[in-house]
């Protein structure tokens, strides 16, 4: 029976397919049903497809000014969502004027009434070449479509193209709209596929090195990027283009130009290195930066395709040297502790194996809103026997998850993170993290200690008021013990 | 001396300072106990919302949603809607289901009164009837493409009044609508009746959803509900008070819905920020229910006015101030820095209002400042006009803090969305209380940036 | 995992984290109904005290004097003392005059007890025997050269149970002995009795003499009396109550006093501030008066719960804090901030106290922090410590805001005295309401002076 | 009649010779009784000695470790007290190490029972030595006798003696125990008297010219000085040595070198400005530099004294000309407004006519708690017909004033502010101001300014709550009109 049907979902027996339990014995191909849609009237962890194009795949360009074609939620919700922080520093050596410009500002039409029924080109027209004068040194100018513009027909492309003449400046359509496919999966797609098409093969980078990579699905959360960037350049290796964590648009167009596609979120990202791939020829490489040897194994792979094993094989040892230390502690505080993984996509399988191998920590289960099969077979198979995978658990769901399998610590988002404090259990933001950067090893050494703090918290031995005094309050880590 | 009003020079929208309406809906269907708020759209209408109101309260906010895909699009949402409606019934047990729509279920045209008698029907099938007459399962229209979060508030107390509010016998009690303000607000209001000793029905009470104890030896699990909220049988008898204020002119359809439909008479606003008026709120109230206003409530209006006589004049007089957020909290506001004897510079707002304009036109009146005033802007405008025109003071929520930072300007948060700090949602702003906690935040906040400078003024 | 006590290595005092005796019980004169401090010292114990009082609370500080000379030094301050008695017997019309000695007085040898005797022999005369009786007037000895202010305001307590109180008919209250904390702190605690549903007798009662609503048509004047304050029948009454809490051990004379005489049962600490202490308080509520523990104060625990599962991993853990001030706030706070996960790296007081060190222990032992512990020490060791030890976060009065900012630590203020900002007093930090209050202070701080350089973290 | 009781004062009828009503046909010596003592059991604002000297005299030199001998309170409450700002600039160009040291700094020996009983020298002594430890750049150390220390007969000149030559620095005791004289005003002699005999004439100047002066009195209020010593370098005259405010020790002892000494508070340092005079026939002038008119004219008369009236013309018809027009906006408002002075000395002469002349407010008296006779004289004379002029009047005293003369603004201290709001009338700080600095040009405009902050506070037009609303809520000033 690999297969569980929560009792809170008996009158959804659907969700059963969506419930793996590891079997070891089972068939490589008996994974959680997923990428399919929601059952009505959940309380869904999932976004939509909008989300998927512009809070993850576009939002992190630093240099683009995005005008989300929508009534004004759509454009409120744009703002401020995602931890995705950029400099000011340009590939030729000059700066953008405004540092963080992608997390300041966020443009839409306000579509109104009148729109619906006569229509949203006019206003899209007259909001970029708004937005061209606000904002005269922005790159480049992307638009999105909504639920409402793709009802109502607007035809984003004909006006991108039209206005992309008018100003002379790079303008980009996105149709993503927010009911497209089940999960922000979508847009991600989309969002590559426009990029890809668009983009790719238009600019010419100011110079090229012999080592020079293209780093793939790394949004640079909470300064990831800059980590990741750091060991690069200290190994030897080349950042030619990001994509698309503090980079710029121009960036994009020149990934044709690197040696080696080096792909970070897995789930986002492959389709752009593949579509390089197959039009370039250039190779690319999944990897997994999470934890220490993750970290270590996927740096040196990256090196080797260099030559530059060697260089690798040093910053590995020093900075295993600076972290172990620290490492040990939160391991010894978190060993038998049990994690569930509630992540969007791939932290799901980044992160069992090193909690399980670094941590000692016991991963009852993972589960994901929005992976295909290929991510869940990678779950699947960095799992024991007898754990969870979980496609798109519901509110209901967790709740008696976390009862039935007494978990320590889940690690998900802000949507579940006041919730799961009120059943009485930490929950640690593994989406834009607690305080990051969370990869490498400085980030899997915060990442412990996050996740040490939230455990360890005195709160959880003081939930209720006790009719008499412990004679000696005990302090929580003995407590915890 | 006036009110000089800018207008908005450009069809894009930077930086809004305002959302659509189900998000308003939302909020205001948490506000009730056991309720399940049931978008009918995309998964983002609920993931957003969830996203935003859990960052601002630190609390969950538990909304299902009936997930429209392409399907839809093409074919209606009625399948969606009808199962969803049963699966929330079902597996969730709520006294109250509020059927949000959004801009997709209102283009595709949906019947939503329609679909919800399918699937009551369907469910009485599958779990009785007397089951299914247990849940009130309400229509909420809140098109996102028309006016902002405020209406679709606005538009669910409307509905509360109109779909579930029944008379029978008067109850003496007060109906209260708070529009979209804190759960400390809203305590703080309970606290002013409670002294006047007037017992009140308050549509929708979200002070306890949105600030819930956690405590897990009492709290209702699987499905998890906040403590509180107004029940549905308040919510029935809210036709039988003797009054209804609702605290903001702009949401009180309810109220004038009671008053048309059961004789419940309304008072809409002025949101009582400031002494005048939270003044004028306890004139209401007295009027609505002739209770007598007590020493006690005098008392802490003496504290206010006691604080301000110490402290206004010397700290606050004549510094400038940019006020932003939604329009009655923006207005009274505005009224309230001038009876503190500051000089509302600029105040803005994204909703389209003319009963802003008017608001703000008798505050210029009364302090003699000369008012910039945006209805129907962004934080774009706001933030282009401080590089002409520096504030000594930003009031508003945390959407525009970077150009605080920026500009250098400190900024005194208030209102919604507060994210980037802990505990404003517990913090009231209204009432005598509310005052002298607002002022002490626009004190202190003065003296830290002002003062702090030269320090040997703050030894008094 | 241990306390580590740093001894003065100077004979000099710099900066005192401590005052005389006389002020403590000039605060808790005020706190009486319609009382008059008269200070039988110099006209600067009384000017300073009054100085530094109205400044803290922004509120007015009567008190009177018998203007010692140089006549006095070498004659005695009879002459002074019992004219100052009857002139404020007259002019003042109090139900209560506390005579408060001073260093001068007491190095004098004046016979305060036989002074007061001679002035009410010679007002009889004056106003009539009756009038005279219904005026306590109460010797209270308050040499400066020993210990602190604290020690002034408990022997202030002890003689209003030595002096005032009277056994007659059980009354079913509790006493309260609040120590030297703030309105804010004193209501929260009535806040607390009211819903356990206990009447309570505050000893004293400074909450609304020192926080008095500025209303003429309601105030007594000529003389000025503020509103508030524990009425002399209350003390009377204090003999017959079912038990005596003193926030503090370190001003529990009373409160034994109360319990030797009277057999009214005396509990001493710990201060309500944080979970645990909070628990304590509750739980010896409970045992003097039998009541039973509601649901809405542990709903109010169960909110600072909340805020502390949602926060204080998040942003606090291990953050280093130093805490100064008086006893039993610091432990209290000590132990509050351990409870949140910080680090109380270094814990301060004037006062030469033993039982700081246990407190302190126990916090020690509870949060596994190597505590570094002062006692009778003074600022300017905080300070050179700070130097070589710099912590994140410094919690304690105003007087250490030029050390905080010169070694750029956040400040986060309470306690007395906290005079370059407002507010302070009327917020308390006592209860789970009071948690809440110092955690989000505390919390917003951090936020403010560790989040805010990378602005993105603060999006959650 | 020219005498008042005060009907709340009719149990001690002593307190009518402290009234005095304005009669213009009085003769000069009728004036109210003052500098005796108060009676007890008054609430009275009177200080004592040892704030005069400390508190008033001393506490504004920036880079003297001051050192109260007493038990711990009397050092405590000499803390932050007085707005003395200082900066870091000595005279010799070089510069102190902390800036507002004497705002930072306070010293006690932090007396015990057994002290009181054994005697305190031996604690003083050390105190000393770690004084010198703890801060070894001060230039000299002062020692304050105090109440307990008058009274046990510590012997503090023999300490600083001793001290002095263990330690080669100055050492300076000052014997002003708190009981010392019925005001504060005895404090000031004793820190006058100490000052002259043991400091001036023993230092020499840096440098001198032929227009140096001691700006004497002048404490540095809230930054009074430095608007003061701007205006005398641009009229070309130096302050060599001000007394006390922002100066170091060493000024003191130069003073002797001055060529004028100009005397600006008179209560408190006139002493000074005689005995230089006597001893070192060096001329002063008592002057006013509060409002523009006794600025402009006090100016002149300095400025005179050097040949030098010229550029006190030019520097007074610009800054003239910078005030005005403010000025004027404020006379309008303040106009018919009562106020009352209420200071601890000059200002109540200072400050009467320049409201009645350049603000056309009505000033309905004045009051002093440690004037003596030569101030009272001055305050009588610039008062007109009816107006109060008082002694240490006391709380309840101040009550029925308040009431009787519809009084608009009381000017006065900490003391009084908060108990006067509760009246429902604004006091404004005059002792250590609100927005200051208060004197010279831009100083009366801020005065001003505060005024009529304070008494168009909106705040007074809403003391009560109004069963009914008024139909239009006028504007304060509309109302106040």
């Amino acid at each position: 029976m690999p297969f569980k049907l929560f009792e809170v979902s008996k009158p959804i027996p659907e969700r059963k397919e969506h419930t793996y339990v590891k079997h070891c014995g089972d068939p490589e191909d008996c994974l959680p049903k997923c990428n399919s849609k929601t059952i009505p009237g959940s309380m869904t962890e999932r976004g939509c497809a909008f989300a998927g194009a512009k809070g993850v795949i576009t939002g992190a360009i630093k240099d683009v000014a995005h005008i989300v074609h929508s009534p004004v939620g759509c454009t409120a919700y744009g703002y401020g969502t995602k931890r995705y922080p950029t400099t000011t520093d340009m590939p030729d050596g000059s700066q953008f004027p405004i540092k963080d410009f992608n997390i300041k500002y966020i443009i839409g039409t306000d579509l109104q009434e009148s729109d619906v029924v006569f229509g949203g080109m006019k206003k899209l027209r007259q909001a970029i070449l708004d937005t061209n004068k606000e904002f005269p040194f922005v790159s480049a100018i992307y638009l999105y479509a909504t639920c409402t513009t793709g009802l109502i027909g607007d035809d984003l492309d004909a006006v991108a193209k039209e206005m992309e003449e008018e100003l002379g400046k790079p303008i980009i359509a996105f149709n993503a709209p927010g009911f497209a496919g089940p999960t922000q999966s979508k847009g991600h797609t989309i969002g590559n596929n426009v990029l890809f098409s668009k983009l790719v093969g238009t600019t010419e980078p100011p110079a090229t090195t012999p080592y020079d990579i293209n780093l793939i699905g790394e949004y640079n959360i909470d300064g990831d990027l800059w980590l990741l960037k750091d060991y690069f350049k200290e190994i030897g290796i080349n950042v030619l283009s990001t994509f698309t964590g503090d980079c710029c648009h121009d960036e994009i167009g020149w990934m044709h130009r690197a040696k080696l596609s080096v792909v970070r979120c897995q789930r986002s990202s492959t389709y752009i290195a593949k579509m390089i791939e197959d039009k370039y020829g250039i190779p690319y490489m999944k990897t997994d930066f999470f934890s220490t040897k993750y970290c270590a194994e996927n740096l040196k792979t990256v090196a080797r395709f260099f030559g530059l094993e060697d260089k690798a094989d040093e910053l590995i040892a020093k900075k295993m040297a600076e972290v172990g230390p620290e490492l040990e502690f939160y391991r010894k505080k978190l060993a038998g502790k049990k994690a569930f993984i509630f992540s969007g996509g791939p932290k799901s399988y980044h992160l069992s194996v090193p909690l399980q191998e670094e941590l000692d920590m016991d991963v009852t289960g993972v589960s994901s809103m929005f992976e295909h099969e290929d991510g869940f077979e990678k779950m699947k198979s960095r799992l024991d026997e007898g754990k969870l995978v979980i496609d798109d658990p519901n509110a209901l769901e967790l709740e008696e998850l976390i009862e039935d399998y007494d978990i320590d610590l889940i690690m998900g988002g802000v949507k579940e993170k006041y919730f799961v404090h009120k059943l009485g259990i930490p929950c640690l933001l593994i989406h834009s993290y607690e305080n990051g950067p969370y990869i490498g090893f400085e980030g899997f050494v915060n990442l412990a200690r996050d996740m040490y703090t939230a455990i360890y918290n005195p709160v959880w031995n003081m939930l209720e008021f006790e009719e008499t005094e412990e004679p000696d309050v005990p302090n929580v880590e003995e407590e915890a013990k | 001396m006036s009110m000089n009003l800018i207008e908005k020079d450009r069809v894009a929208t930077i930086n809004p300072l305002k959302t659509c309406q189900p998000l308003g809906a939302m909020w205001a269907v948490t506000g009730i106990s056991r309720a399940v708020p049931l978008v009918h759209g995309s998964q983002g209408c609920s993931a957003f919302v969830r996203y935003c109101l859990s960052r601002h309260f630190r609390e969950p906010s538990e909304i299902a949603v009936t997930s429209l895909h392409e399907d839809a699009a093409v074919f209606g949402g009625r399948k969606n809607l009808v199962e969803g409606i049963q699966n929330v019934a079902i597996r969730l047990k709520p006294d109250f289901i509020g059927v949000i729509t959004t801009c997709s279920s209102e283009i595709i045209g949906d019947d939503v009164i329609g679909f919800i008698k399918t699937a009551k029907g369907e469910l009485k099938e599958k779990i009785g009837e007397e089951a299914v007459e247990k849940i009130k399962i309400i229509p909420i229209s809140t098109p996102s493409f028309v006016e902002t979060h405020l209406k679709g508030y606005d538009n669910t107390i409307k509905a509360l009044a109109d779909y579930v509010a029944e008379p029978s016998q008067p109850n003496e009690k007060i109906n209260i609508i708070p529009g979209m303000v804190n759960p400390g607000d809203i305590r703080e209001i309970k606290h002013m009746l409670r002294l006047m000793d007037i017992e009140s029905i308050v549509l929708a009470d979200i002070s306890d959803p949105f600030d819930a104890p956690l405590r897990p030896s009492t709290t209702e699990y699987k499905p998890y509900y906040p403590k509180g909220g107004t029940t549905v049988d308040e919510i029935v008898d809210s036709a039988n008070s003797v009054g209804t204020i609702s605290l903001t002119k702009y949401a009180g359809s309810g109220a004038l819905s009671l008053e048309k439909k059961y004789n419940v008479p309304a008072e809409l606003g002025p949101i009582p920020i400031g002494v005048r008026n939270t003044d004028q709120f306890l004139r209401n109230l007295k009027k609505l229910t002739g209770q007598d206003i007590p020493d006690s409530i005098l008392d802490e209006r003496g504290l206010l006015i006691d604080s301000m006589a110490d402290v206004a004049s010397r700290y606050l007089f004549d510094k400038t101030v940019a006020i932003y957020g939604d329009p009655e909290i923006t207005s009274g506001i505005a009224r309230f820095v001038g009876e503190l004897g500051m000089e509302p510079k600029l105040v803005l707002t994204g909703s389209k209002s003319q009963e802003f304009v008017k608001d703000i036109e008798k505050v210029a009146k009364e302090t003699g400042a000369e008012i910039d005033t945006m209805i129907d802007q962004d934080l774009r405008s706001m933030e282009v006009y401080l590089k002409d025109n520096p504030v000594d003071l930003m009031i508003g929520g945390s959407d525009a803090r970077l150009m605080a930072k920026e500009n250098d300007i400190p900024l005194v948060r208030v209102g919604y969305p507060v994210y980037d700090r802990v505990g404003y949602h517990r913090r009231p702003i209204v009432g005598y209380n509310g005052g002298i906690q607002l002022m002490d935040l626009i004190t202190n906040t003065v003296l830290e940036k002002y003062y702090e400078p030269e320090h040997w003024k703050l030894q008094q």
